[in-house]
């Protein structure tokens, strides 16, 4: 047990670190690449969480397809949408 | 079981015995309210669905019938102009959200799929009756919108009209439907879990009756698109209640994007009520041929296709909308592929009849009203999806054709095809065929005569949702209306025939007609846990032909 | 304390109804994340037509009070975890320890919130409430309604998880869920509250860094 | 009632020929793709029913070569019909240059349309030149409309808040419907009235018959003393606000750092929503006209804006 106590607390670290980066980016210049930056950053945190803590690394591949399920769906919806809103004359 | 049924005797682990109370039939077990209300049985679960369900038809078919009658002529003399649209908006948003996306599925889907796959349940069975009673709650909320007076903004709420223009109980409508959405997440979540997890030992995947696929790609649809549903809807609780705008165009806000996040639904919707269909339609057309389905696979992938392809296609429902027309390009483009799994699955039925041995019962009939209506239907909808056609047609009386074709041609024919083929199942009782056969050529020809029309009236430039109209399209209206009538006539005949069965019909036998598949093995009805034994199943589903009588030529 | 793992009706094996369990708990989560999807949605086309006016918007937001929570759920994510593994390796007062105090962590997590909203209240920012208006685009105002709508509802996922661990703490307290036989019912809980954590960690960077 | 019904609507445009040949040659595919499944299902459901004595050996379960192409062909058909389907809708949506200009607003429950330049005004009737494109830039006072012309086979959603168009030339002189296609309340069946296509000369003669006493422009000449616009924009003005004259059409620097098109949109939302897009180098000031300014209003004042060019302005002093 000390040995997953030890991997969370890596895992948390980690979170942490990534919070940091990803609030110095707000106030960096970083033009119009900044919310890709930010959603880069947010999906590495959830893919901690999603793999660590909620024991995607030891579930199957079944509950991992149904956890990113839900996200590739999500794409659909972002993508096709932003196709007609960036489009519009 | 005398037959040669895919079962054999499994050996290990020991089967779990029932007691000699949990053999019989799930309708004996206990006659209190309780036993009703609270029971967690999928199959009573079913019934409790099917009562309120056929409730709401008929509301939503009242709402029709007046309609009906007031468009008989061009002038407004029955219902006021705010009433027809109250009319017209409850019939759509009954008839769609407490009609036809909960028929097949909560009824004959909660009822089949534990019985075709071997299981005693569903996965969560207390999950199962709580989304009965969530739909029970949301139909009171529909009830009392309409009881108070009705909703004006038709059943796709548009905004700005729905947020800050129209006066009827949009908050009650909106609530209702919110709240139905659970029911089917719920739903969708249970049928995708029980299919995973509660195949009987040998049902493998490529041994799942075609009911079954079809009930697991629409359930992803159900789990995936109904949130979608539930947070736009919130957004435009928001807007009209507390003044918090989303989409107010006052403020620079998009009513698009209202129409898109509701058209991501609304159009996977449709396939949520078309896909069990035809799960549904796949069972008739094997069991009426006597034979192997033709191409297995490819009906099961196209219905996994179907849901999958149909996220991508909502855009077709905006094409003069204001949208970008290189999007409204590609959402064409995206229509014409969701059409191709639906064709495969329309060819793959008429091959199986090749070489069959095809007996003419109901069901039979039923199922073919529903391929001949909803290739029509199909049809009409590919010329929809061609943009310059819709520019047209958009919002026409050709539209409302095609939708019908599909929805009450289609899947509602399907519903009653169900019906005619698993009653003996279900109640334990033989109808008479005959009036079974005379009711779907009632509703063929009805239900022809009141919606061809609507195409002319649609190409020639009818508006939907139009209390008064033109007199030069009287005639065709006309026709409408009195086909309505023939329509409501042949709807009401099962009512009798069916109720007739329940008291005077002949008990039924184990497999009346002959058919393959899990739910023939057991007697119906079936008993209180399903399988005396947990069925071991060794060969792939529509084996035919059985030894059993009733299936020999 | 048994360690036997009750049978539910419809399954025959452990395995089986623990998998179901979990499965359910997953597909769950999957129809939560189209549900802020949609507000996501809504997020991304007001950023693409009115660019401006959201940058500037989220600069009334107050960023370091978001990064303070942002810390706190991950913590209280991370105790969640911790608890989890304990209930798996039957430790029940341990478990239902870490339990507790990640709820404690999730009132805390409110509580800042309503910090926040008080201060935005003051400053004239909440749809019709305050006069204040700092805003000069309408289209600001869009984009402060989706953020009131998007932390309304995690904070209203919040409260629930709140009440769903506490109880869970407490029935692993007092045994009622005897770990680690029912350690699922510990597990399923922890999925959820990680659920909820990952939908701020969402909503932060959209809401709070788009300046 | 009458007895005789009408079977297809009338075809005021070449256009509308090319969409009913599109419509009818999609129905003839209809007909190709499903005759053979009604008349195969027929002929298998009766020559092997039940109980007759039939050849019934060699069944096949599926056949991969039949599948791809029932899957294949019909879907390769259709990608014609769908490549017909967006070359004539981008043709309908791409704007004719030279234009005759025509301004609607819909409104819960009518249509009013203003004539470019010479401002005549009329109410759901819209008199059109036949033979020469007409170009209709629409916007909604409330919700979302829909002006449709079934003759023309045309429709375009009218939404609140943002200007869509909708250009046609018509060819048959006559008078056609015009509908509201869209839901929008109450009386939604009645929005409507009737497009009038007439020969240019007749329509020449409408114009000058309903000749308005001041042409757009004037009247937003007007408007533009009268709301103050001159006040800060006018050529005396101490304010420091951008000059007006010949800026339709031109590129705007915006103090964002991005350039934009001063177009009818750029306009509207100048005036409306002032603080969305600063002109670059001024300061913010501009008060915003929302809940001042009409629908109309804005048309004129477009109009006015769009007609300056620089010397008219001087002259103005
Ligand atoms: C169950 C319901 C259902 C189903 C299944 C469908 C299926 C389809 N629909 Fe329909 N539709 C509705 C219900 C449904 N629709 C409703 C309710 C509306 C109106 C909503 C409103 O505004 O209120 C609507 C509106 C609607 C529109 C918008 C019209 C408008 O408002 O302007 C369009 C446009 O593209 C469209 C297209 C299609 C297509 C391409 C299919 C395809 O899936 C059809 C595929 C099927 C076939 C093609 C037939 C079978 C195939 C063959 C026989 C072989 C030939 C094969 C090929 C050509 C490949 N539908
Ligand atoms: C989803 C399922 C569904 C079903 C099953 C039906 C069934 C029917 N529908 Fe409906 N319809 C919709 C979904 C459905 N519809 C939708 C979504 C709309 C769009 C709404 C909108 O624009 O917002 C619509 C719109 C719509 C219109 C267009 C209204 C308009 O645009 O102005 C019309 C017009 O004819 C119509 C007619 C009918 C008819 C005659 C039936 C018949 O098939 C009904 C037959 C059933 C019965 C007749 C019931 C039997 C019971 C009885 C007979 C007892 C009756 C009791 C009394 C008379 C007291 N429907
Ligand atoms: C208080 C002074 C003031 C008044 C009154 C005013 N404006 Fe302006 N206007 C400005 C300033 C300053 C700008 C430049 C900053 C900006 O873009 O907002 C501007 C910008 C504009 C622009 C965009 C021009 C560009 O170059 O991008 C238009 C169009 C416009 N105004 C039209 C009007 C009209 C029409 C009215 C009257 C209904 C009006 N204005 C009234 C001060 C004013
Ligand atoms: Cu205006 Cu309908
Ligand atoms: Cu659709």
């Amino acid at each position: 047990m000390s040995a997953q106590i030890r991997t969370f607390a890596l895992v948390w670290l980690a979170l942490i670190l990534l919070l940091a980066m990803t609030v110095a980016a707000a106030f960096l210049p970083l033009g119009p690449a900044k919310p890709f930056v930010s959603i880069a950053i947010a999906i590495a945190k959830a893919s901690l969480i999603f793999w660590f803590f909620m024991h995607l690394r030891e579930d199957t591949g079944l509950l991992r397809l149904a956890a990113v399920g839900g996200a590739l769906w999500l794409l659909i919806l972002l993508l096709l949408m932003s196709s007609d809103l960036l489009t519009r004359t | 079981m005398s037959d040669a049924s895919p079962l054999q005797e499994s050996a290990d682990p020991p089967p779990p015995r029932e007691t000699p109370e949990e053999q019989v039939s799930y309708l004996r077990a206990g006659y209190s309210l309780k036993s009703w209300f609270f029971t967690t049985d999928h199959k009573r679960i079913a019934i409790l669905y099917m009562v309120a369900i056929m409730f709401f038809f008929v509301v939503g078919g009242a709402a029709a019938v007046l309609m009906r009658l007031d468009l008989a002529t061009p002038s407004a003399d029955l219902l006021t102009s705010d009433g027809y649209n109250r009319a017209f908006t409850m019939h759509g948003v009954i008839m769609v959200w407490f009609f036809l996306i909960p028929s097949i599925p909560t009824t004959f889907g909660n009822f089949l799929i534990p019985l075709m796959i071997g299981a005693r349940d569903l996965a969560f069975p207390r999950l199962n009756l709580l989304s009965w009673y969530i739909y029970v709650i949301a139909g009171f909320f529909t009830l009392y919108s309409l009881v108070a007076g009705g909703v004006d903004t038709g059943w796709t709420f548009y905004t700005p009209l729905s947020t800050m223009f129209a006066n009827g109980h949009v908050m009650a409508a909106l609530s209702a439907v919110f709240i139905v959405g659970f029911s089917s997440i719920l739903t969708g979540l249970n049928f995708i879990v029980t299919v995973h997890k509660l195949r009987a030992p040998g049902m493998t995947w490529g041994r799942l009756p075609l009911f079954i696929w079809s009930h697991y790609a629409t359930s992803l649809v159900l789990l995936l698109a109904t949130p979608v549903l539930s947070i736009t809807l919130v957004l435009l609780a928001a807007e009209r209640m507390l003044g918090v705008g989303i989409f107010d165009p006052a403020l620079g806000g998009d009513p698009l994007l209202y129409q898109h996040l509701f058209w991501f639904y609304s159009h996977p919707a449709v396939y949520i009520m078309l896909l069990p269909a035809m799960g549904v339609v796949s069972e008739l057309v094997a069991a009426a041929a006597h034979k192997q389905v033709f191409g297995y696979w490819f009906i099961a992938y196209s219905s996994m296709a179907i849901a999958a392809l149909g996220f991508l296609v909502w855009g077709h429902h905006m094409f003069v909308s204001g949208q970008s027309m290189y999007a409204s390009a590609i959402f064409s483009l995206l229509s014409v592929a969701v059409a191709v799994p639906s064709a495969i699955k329309v060819y793959n039925w008429t091959a199986t009849f090749y070489k069959g041995s095809v007996s003419f019962d109901p069901a039979f009939l039923f199922a073919m009203s529903f391929i001949g209506l909803f290739v029509i239907g199909g049809m009409t909808g590919l010329m929809l999806a061609m943009l310059a056609v819709d520019v047209h047609l958009h919002d026409t009386y050709f539209v409302v054709a095609h939708f019908h074709y599909i929805m009450v041609g289609g899947t509602v024919s399907a519903f009653f095809g169900a019906l005619h083929f698993w009653w003996p199942k279900i109640t334990g009782r033989d109808y008479t065929k005959m009036w079974g056969g005379l009711t779907a050529v009632l509703i063929f020809g009805g239900f022809n005569m009141t919606f061809f029309p609507q195409f002319l009236l649609g190409y020639l430039g009818m508006p939907r949702r139009y209390h008064s109209y033109d007199p030069e399209f009287q005639v065709l209206h006309l026709l409408s209306s009195a086909g309505a009538s023939i329509l409501a006539v042949g709807y009401m005949l099962p009512v009798f025939y069916l109720g007739w069965s329940l008291r005077w019909g002949k008990p039924a036998e184990t497999n009346p007609w002959g058919a393959t598949g899990l739910e023939w093995t057991v007697p119906s009805p079936p008993p209180k846990h399903n399988f005396e034994e947990v069925p071991v199943v060794v060969e792939g589903p529509y084996h035919y032909p059985l030894k059993h009588p009733a299936s020999r030529d | 304390m048994t360690d036997e793992v009750r049978l539910r009706n419809p399954y025959h094996q452990a395995a089986q109804q623990r998998s179901a369990d979990l499965m359910g708990m997953y597909l769950f989560l999957a129809s939560e994340i189209m549900l802020f999807g949609g507000l996501l949605a809504a997020v991304l086309a007001l950023r693409i037509e009115h660019p401006h006016a959201v940058s500037s918007a989220a600069q009334h937001l107050k960023i370091w009070l978001g990064t303070a929570n942002t810390v706190i759920l991950l913590t209280s994510s991370l105790a969640v975890a911790v608890a989890v593994a304990a209930a798996r390796f039957g430790r029940a007062a341990l478990s239902a320890t870490l339990f507790a105090a990640a709820g404690m962590l999730g009132v805390i997590f409110l509580g800042i919130k309503a910090l926040e909203y008080q201060k935005e209240y003051s400053e004239g920012l909440m749809p019709f409430l305050g006069n204040a208006r700092p805003l000069k685009d309408n289209a600001e105002f869009l984009f402060l309604n989706l953020y009131y709508v998007a932390t309304g509802l995690h904070a209203l996922h919040m409260t629930i998880g709140i009440a769903a661990i506490w109880t869970a703490a407490w029935r692993i307290f007092r045994r009622h869920i005897p770990v680690p036989g029912r350690a699922i019912a510990a597990e399923v809980t922890g999925l959820y509250w990680h659920f909820v954590d990952v939908v701020w960690v969402f909503l932060f960077p959209v809401f709070y860094l788009a300046r | 009632m009458s007895f005789v019904t009408p079977l297809w609507p009338p075809q005021a445009s070449a256009y509308a020929e090319q969409v009913d040949r599109l419509f009818l040659g999609f129905s003839a595919l209809t007909v190709l793709l499903v005759l053979p499944v009604f008349i195969l299902i027929g002929i298998f459901a009766l020559k092997y029913r039940r109980g007759r004595d039939v050849d019934r050996t060699h069944r096949t379960r599926g056949s991969v070569w039949l599948e791809t192409s029932w899957a294949a062909g019909p879907f390769l058909l259709v990608l014609g019909f769908f490549a017909w389907g967006v070359a004539l809708y981008v043709d309908a949506q791409t704007e004719p240059v030279g234009a005759l200009e025509i301004s609607g607003t819909a409104k819960q429950w009518m249509w009013k349309f203003s004539h470019h330049p010479g401002g005549q005004r009329e109410i759901n009737e819209l008199h059109v030149p036949a033979g020469e494109p007409v170009k209709i830039t629409l916007t909604s006072q409330d919700v979302i409309h829909s002006l449709y012309l079934p003759a023309l086979r045309l429709k375009q959603d009218v939404l609140p808040g943002r200007y869509t168009t909708l250009s046609f030339t018509a060819d048959r002189p006559g008078t056609y419907a015009l509908r509201c296609a869209e839901f929008c309340g109450a009386n939604h069946a009645v929005m409507g009235g009737r497009i009038v296509v007439q020969t240019p000369r007749d329509y020449a003669q409408w114009l000058s018959r309903s000749g308005a006493d001041k042409s757009l422009a004037e009247r937003g000449k007007l408007l533009f003393r009268q709301y103050g616009c001159s006040g800060c924009h006018g050529p005396a003005s101490s304010v420091k606000a951008p000059d007006l004259a010949g800026l339709y059409g031109r590129p705007v620097s915006l103090e964002s750092g991005e350039t934009i098109i001063a177009d009818d949109q750029y306009i509207r939302d100048s005036i409306l929503f002032p603080h969305r897009a600063i002109a670059a180098g001024y300061p913010p000031i501009m008060p915003t006209f929302r809940n001042v300014i009409e629908e109309e209003d804005l048309i004129a004042l477009t109009a006015f804006i769009r007609n300056t060019r620089a010397e008219d302005w001087r002259e103005e002093e």
